[in-house]
């Protein structure tokens, strides 16, 4: 399964990560070729639940793992397919992730690079999505210690909620597109607990202003920022494999201070703008309509949000 | 059992665990030297402030040295569902709450998680279930969302889930289904001190995540293990 | 008092009564139910602006918070029953009669209460057939009207939806009737005048601006390959195979893809400047990255539509602006536009009988008809000949002398073989047959019927109609384009094949097209955001649009 | 679930010597097509698991053109279906058949 799905130079438009499938962006992430898949869709490892509810399955269960080389460079590969039941964890999806993160331990790869697409925990496998979401993290964190970097991936539809979004916070390095959501509660899911004046999820602009990429990047939630094609996405990862901060208490404290410092200087902002103001954006309201140039320019000129401590 | 029962019987002798805004954190005597505890009580929902005060405790008993066990007990209602709480980034605090109880075990203090009450979805993950072993004590409810709610994201009607909850641990809440996920490791006897139980969880704490093992031994996840030992067995840099 | 003007003095007295709950011709929003109860009288005709899109919402809540004891039996004549105010007041007893044109977000509403006997229907009209009844025998009594701002003496700036206004005013002032307009602000001077103020009685500050719905915006986030697969036909095997310069456009995404393919897919086939140059039409934001190549030389439109007032004021040179800038709209004219000036029009359906009739109702809504008919019609009062209207109307049977041939307009349902919900386009029978016999009108509501339309386009095929010479022929095409739906799979396989012979029925293969090559890469945009890039950052989308 | 199940003879095995393909994506109103070179070379199958019931004469007459036109001899095809109209599945087939020719 390594054939160029997309072939950039014959359509003239780079492939919009957004909208590519996760199979077409591990193929495009990856060096041509390269990718190798492990529990591939032939073996039909489909979740043994769905079907009591009556819902389809997938041949991959919406998550596809295995290996390949960026620039040369050997790496493993999770990614989540976000049309896929929202690229929710279920039992299989969440084991294979599990199992190719305790297989780098062993294997020692230059990265493992989680493509994130997903809505959080498969309501209908809920207490295994979620107990394999706390498998991930563990798992994380050992590889971590032990030196491998895992570069997060967020530009998908799904973004990154839920238990995805505590998995990408575990993460070593985080590259997020504009269209990349990272958040626990989804903007629905506050608007259905917590009412329309708390959060009206219809303001899709509001739901960037809070979640979306450029927020998070600016705030330093994710380490790099791409523009929203497989291409940015791949440089963006290499860029950062060899920027990794270890985990050791260092970074974690260093992390403590920096998470204390962000709710003494933004506890009381009520909107994204006033976070971006506060952090010297000139024009705040200006900021969701920048290009990726502008906003890099804007990135470049305010230091504190490039850090280490994650 | 409510926490100060819990803290009794953990401590005879006396303790200083304080609960504040419903987060937990104190200390008590434990076979000659200390348990560290920290937690949420209450059925509090846990927000940016009250992740990161945790976190603070839990780096605290780290730098402090020692091999000091963690507990952490939980009675939680979901992560704080907030506006302001996603503004801030609410998905780095309770991954840096789990990471430093992850650090905490890395660096030789055995973390045990300790349901007692209520838990769910990311409060969940970052307390409880970032310990190397998780207990619950009977009358514990986790889930990660109540049937009606299910029902209403499902379509399904309430009480054909309700019927299938009986026998598809996989997805109904519950204190028995986590168990049978491997989540939860063991429902302690709370007619017994907790002290000696929680000293037995500690000295038989597994080196490695046997929760998937024990998924499939108890039947509430079938495929996980197999499906992770297959990757591991298949994988190959390229 | 002459006999000759008794409605002159009558109109006089209700001012005069109005003139008590105003200062001068201003009036506040607290004041309305006031001033409409000393306006208005039983039975009075009364246009309640609501119109495609802007709606006088301030005074629609007015209306339905007078007495019914005083205000009562009115006959609504307006084109758009929109808000839930606008049928309120029938349950009220405010209103009792209902001549309208168009109901899209009531429709279910409209046809609970038209069964239940609750509205007293005259008849369901096009807009221009409304419009011209105003100048015939439904002449307002009352207009209540919308803009953005007026000065004291009634001087009236509609904004970039100018839509039904000037004909609704003309009809009521110039007939003794009394107009009054709701505004969002009272100015000193307003930016431009679009209502002379002496054809203004009463100017209302309303309490918030008027309510205006983004109905044509669509999302290329949300176009199919095989919406993309249906426009590549209808540019390559209609629009360049018949030079189509002047047209209009439905609201359906097929019809936005094809927007969407000109500086791409129909660039590569050379049709810059042959096709697609100006139009009737809304302003359409997926219509900018056409314009940006220079695709289009100019539009006319019927209103505007939400974010696109900035663009637009840069791009005078492709739309209809006022001294001081903004569009100017004007739905009458530009229907007009749409029935003489076009020569093809190109909509949506949700559903297609085997003669080729199509509706849009289904069995419990009564959507109205809107602009659909005239602008999908053959309007037989044509005159003028273009290339285009005579290469049709050479292909279409002629009899008699051939020297009296006229052209024919060209009317093309772009729709998918299965809607939502894998629910069929094409029936025995359209629903809206049953309707009419549920609720007793004596006519049923058929959007365009088989004798205007030319072309069906589905993702199957383009069946040309012009050609078919019998009323089988004409069947087995509308089966050899409907797919695997029921009607698709009845087809007689044979004949289908022969009717592809004469080109009748073309297939992808039959144009040169593979429909592999059908990717959403065609697309010159694929977001919002891309068509807000396109725009150089002046096209400002509505909040539930965005993903940024 | 319903499952359907078809078996067509070719007259050819179609071209290619690629082993396996999986195109599309289960979701409301997609699928995913997993074509196999498993079957003798004049053999196809195609097998389909769709949630939405009573579609099995549409589903055959989809499957039976497909093969007709594309002659996928040797394939084994399984299909997971979101919903999907016919036409979405025809031209998942098709893509699924031109990456096995590659």
């Amino acid at each position: 399964m390594s054939e160029r799905i997309i072939d950039p130079a014959a359509k003239g438009w780079a492939t919009s990560w957004y909208e590519a499938s996760a199979r077409a962006r591990v193929d495009g992430l990856l060096d041509a070729g390269s990718f190798r898949e492990v529990i591939g869709p032939e073996q039909r490892r489909m979740s043994p639940h769905l079907p009591l509810f009556d819902l389809p399955r997938a041949f991959d269960d919406g998550m596809i793992v295995g290996s390949g080389r960026l620039d040369g460079k050997p790496v493993l590969v999770a990614a989540q397919e976000g049309r896929f039941m929202g690229g929710a964890f279920g039992e299989v999806h969440g084991a294979k992730l599990v199992g190719l993160l305790r297989a780098a331990l062993a294997l020692k790869p230059d990265a493992v690079l989680i493509l994130f697409d997903t809505g959080g925990v498969r309501l209908q496998e809920a207490n295994a999505g979620e107990t394999a979401i706390a498998e991930v993290m563990r798992a994380i964190v050992q590889l971590r210690a032990a030196g491998v970097p895992v570069i997060g991936l967020i530009g998908g539809r799904a973004g990154a909620y839920g238990g995805g979004g505590l998995i990408a916070g575990t993460c070593s390095r985080l590259v997020v597109s504009e269209g990349g959501r990272i958040s626990v509660s989804g903007p629905e899911v506050i608007e259905t607990n917590k009412g329309a004046e708390e959060f009206d999820s219809r303001d899709r602009a509001l739901v960037w202003r809070t979640m979306g990429g450029k927020h998070r990047r600016l705030t330093g939630g994710a380490d790099a920022y791409a523009d929203d094609t497989v291409a940015a996405f791949r440089q963006a990862a290499l860029d950062l494999i060899g920027r990794a901060p270890a985990f050791d208490l260092a970074t974690l404290e260093a992390e403590q201070a920096r998470l204390e410092q962000r709710l003494t200087r933004f506890g009381d902002c009520r909107d994204g703008t006033e976070i971006w103001a506060r952090l010297g954006v000139n024009d705040p309201e200006a900021v969701p309509a920048l290009t990726t140039a502008a906003f890099d320019t804007l990135l470049a000129s305010l230091g504190e949000t490039t850090h280490d401590a994650r | 059992m409510t926490l100060a029962e819990i803290l009794a019987s953990l401590f005879p002798e006396g303790h200083s665990v304080t609960v504040a805004e419903g987060l937990v954190n104190g200390e008590g005597p434990f076979r000659g030297g200390r348990l560290a505890v920290i937690g949420i009580d209450g059925d509090t929902a846990l927000g940016v402030d009250g992740a990161c005060r945790l976190a603070g405790y839990v780096l605290d008993v780290v730098r402090r040295g020692g091999a000091t066990p963690i507990l952490v007990a939980i009675d939680s209602d979901s992560q704080r569902m907030s506006r302001r709480d996603e503004l801030l980034g609410l998905n780095e605090y309770l991954a840096h709450l789990a990471k430093t109880l992850l650090l905490a075990d890395a660096h030789g203090h055995p973390t045990v998680g300790l349901i007692y009450g209520h838990s769910a979805a990311g409060a969940f993950i970052a307390t409880a279930l970032a310990t190397r072993v998780l207990v619950g004590l009977p009358g514990a409810n986790p889930s990660v969302m109540d049937l009606p709610s299910v029902a209403r994201v499902t379509k399904l009607p309430l009480d054909r889930l309700e019927a299938m909850a009986k026998d598809t641990p996989v997805f109904a809440p519950g204190l028995d289904n986590m168990v049978r996920t491997g989540a939860v490791q063991a429902v302690l006897d709370p007619g017994q001190p907790l002290a000696e139980q929680i000293a037995a969880v500690i000295d038989a704490l597994p080196a490695d995540d046997t929760r998937d093992r024990a998924g499939r031994e108890r039947g509430g996840r079938p495929v996980a293990e197999a499906i992770a030992a297959q990757v591991v067995r298949e994988a190959a840099l390229g | 008092m002459s006999g000759w003007g008794r409605e002159r003095a009558a109109r006089d007295a209700r001012i005069e009564a109005g003139r008590a709950h105003a200062a001068g011709k201003v009036v506040t929003a607290a004041d309305v139910v006031a001033l409409l109860e000393a306006i208005l009288q039983p039975g009075d005709r009364v246009c309640l602006e609501g119109d495609n899109q802007k709606q006088a919402d301030c005074l629609a809540r007015g209306l339905s918070q007078c007495d019914p004891a005083c205000v009562h039996d009115l006959h609504m004549v307006q084109s758009g029953i929109v808000l839930p105010e606008h049928l309120d007041i029938f349950e009220q007893g405010i209103a009792k009669r209902l001549d309208y044109s168009y109901s899209g977000p009531q429709g279910a509403r409209i046809a609970r209460m038209l069964y239940g006997g609750q509205i007293e229907l005259g008849a369901v009209h096009t807009y221009l057939e409304l419009f011209a009844r105003y100048f015939v025998d439904l002449t307002p009594n009352v207009a209540l009207i919308a803009g953005v701002s007026a000065d004291r003496d009634g001087n009236l700036y509609t904004g970039p939806n100018t839509e039904d206004t000037p004909t609704v005013v003309e009809a009521t002032a110039f007939k003794n009737g009394v107009v009054v307009a709701q505004v969002n602000e009272i100015v000193d001077r307003v930016p431009r005048v679009d209502i002379p103020g002496d054809r203004i009685d009463f100017v209302v500050e309303a309490d918030k601006p008027f309510y205006v719905e983004p109905l044509f915006t669509r999302d290329p986030a949300a176009m199919t390959e095989t919406q993309i697969l249906m426009a590549m036909m209808a540019i390559k095997g209609i629009y360049a195979e018949y030079g189509i310069r002047r047209l209009n456009h439905g609201i359906g995404f097929g019809t936005a893809a094809i927007e969407l393919l000109l500086p791409t897919y129909a660039e590569r086939l050379g049709l810059k400047g042959q096709i697609a140059t100006h139009w009737a039409l809304n302003p359409h934001p997926t219509l900018i990255p056409a314009i940006e190549s220079g695709w289009v030389k100019q539009v006319h439109c019927f209103g505007s539509e939400v974010g696109m007032d900035r663009y637009i004021r840069e791009r005078s040179d492709i739309f209809f602006t006022g001294a001081d800038g903004s569009l100017r709209s004007n739905r009458a004219f530009c229907q007009t536009a749409g029935l003489y000036a076009c020569d093809l029009f190109i909509g949506s359906t949700l559903q297609i009988d085997l003669a080729g009739h199509s509706s849009t109702v289904t069995q419990n809504r009564v959507a109205g008809f809107g602009g659909a008919p005239n602008m999908g019609s053959d309007p037989h009062g044509r005159r003028h000949p273009s290339d285009t209207w005579m290469k049709a109307g050479r292909e279409a049977q002629v009899t008699g002398d051939p020297a009296l041939m006229r052209g024919r307009k060209l009317v093309v349902q772009i729709v998918e073989t299965f809607g939502e919900g894998l629910v069929p386009a094409f029936v025995e029978q359209l629903d809206a047959l049953e309707l009419a016999r549920k609720i007793g009108l004596e006519l049923a509501p058929v959007m365009v019927y088989a004798d205007d339309v030319t072309h069906i386009v589905t993702e199957e095929g383009i069946a040309n109609l012009l050609l078919c010479r019998t009323a089988d022929e004409r069947e087995q095409a509308i089966r050899g384009v409907a797919g695997y739906t029921e009607i698709g799979r009845g087809r007689d396989r044979a004949m289908v094949e022969r009717l592809r012979q004469r080109g009748i029925v073309r297939r992808p293969e039959d144009l040169g097209i593979e429909p592999l090559d059908a990717d959403r890469s065609l697309l010159a945009a694929r977001s919002i955001k891309d068509l807000v890039h396109w725009s150089g950052g002046l096209y400002e989308p509505p909040a539930k649009f965005r993903n940024w | 679930m319903e499952k359907l199940s078809f078996r067509h003879t070719t007259q050819r095995a179609l071209a290619g010597a690629k082993a396996q393909a999986i195109t599309g994506v289960v979701a409301s109103g997609n699928l995913e097509v997993l074509l196999e070179r498993a079957l003798a070379p004049t053999e196809c199958t195609v097998e389909i698991e769709t949630p939405i019931r009573g579609y099995g004469e549409v589903w055959a007459a989809v499957v039976a053109d497909f093969v007709a036109r594309a002659q996928p001899g040797g394939l084994r095809i399984t299909i997971n279906d979101g919903g999907a109209r016919p036409d979405t599945v025809s031209l998942r087939l098709l893509q699924g058949a031109r990456l096995m020719e590659v």
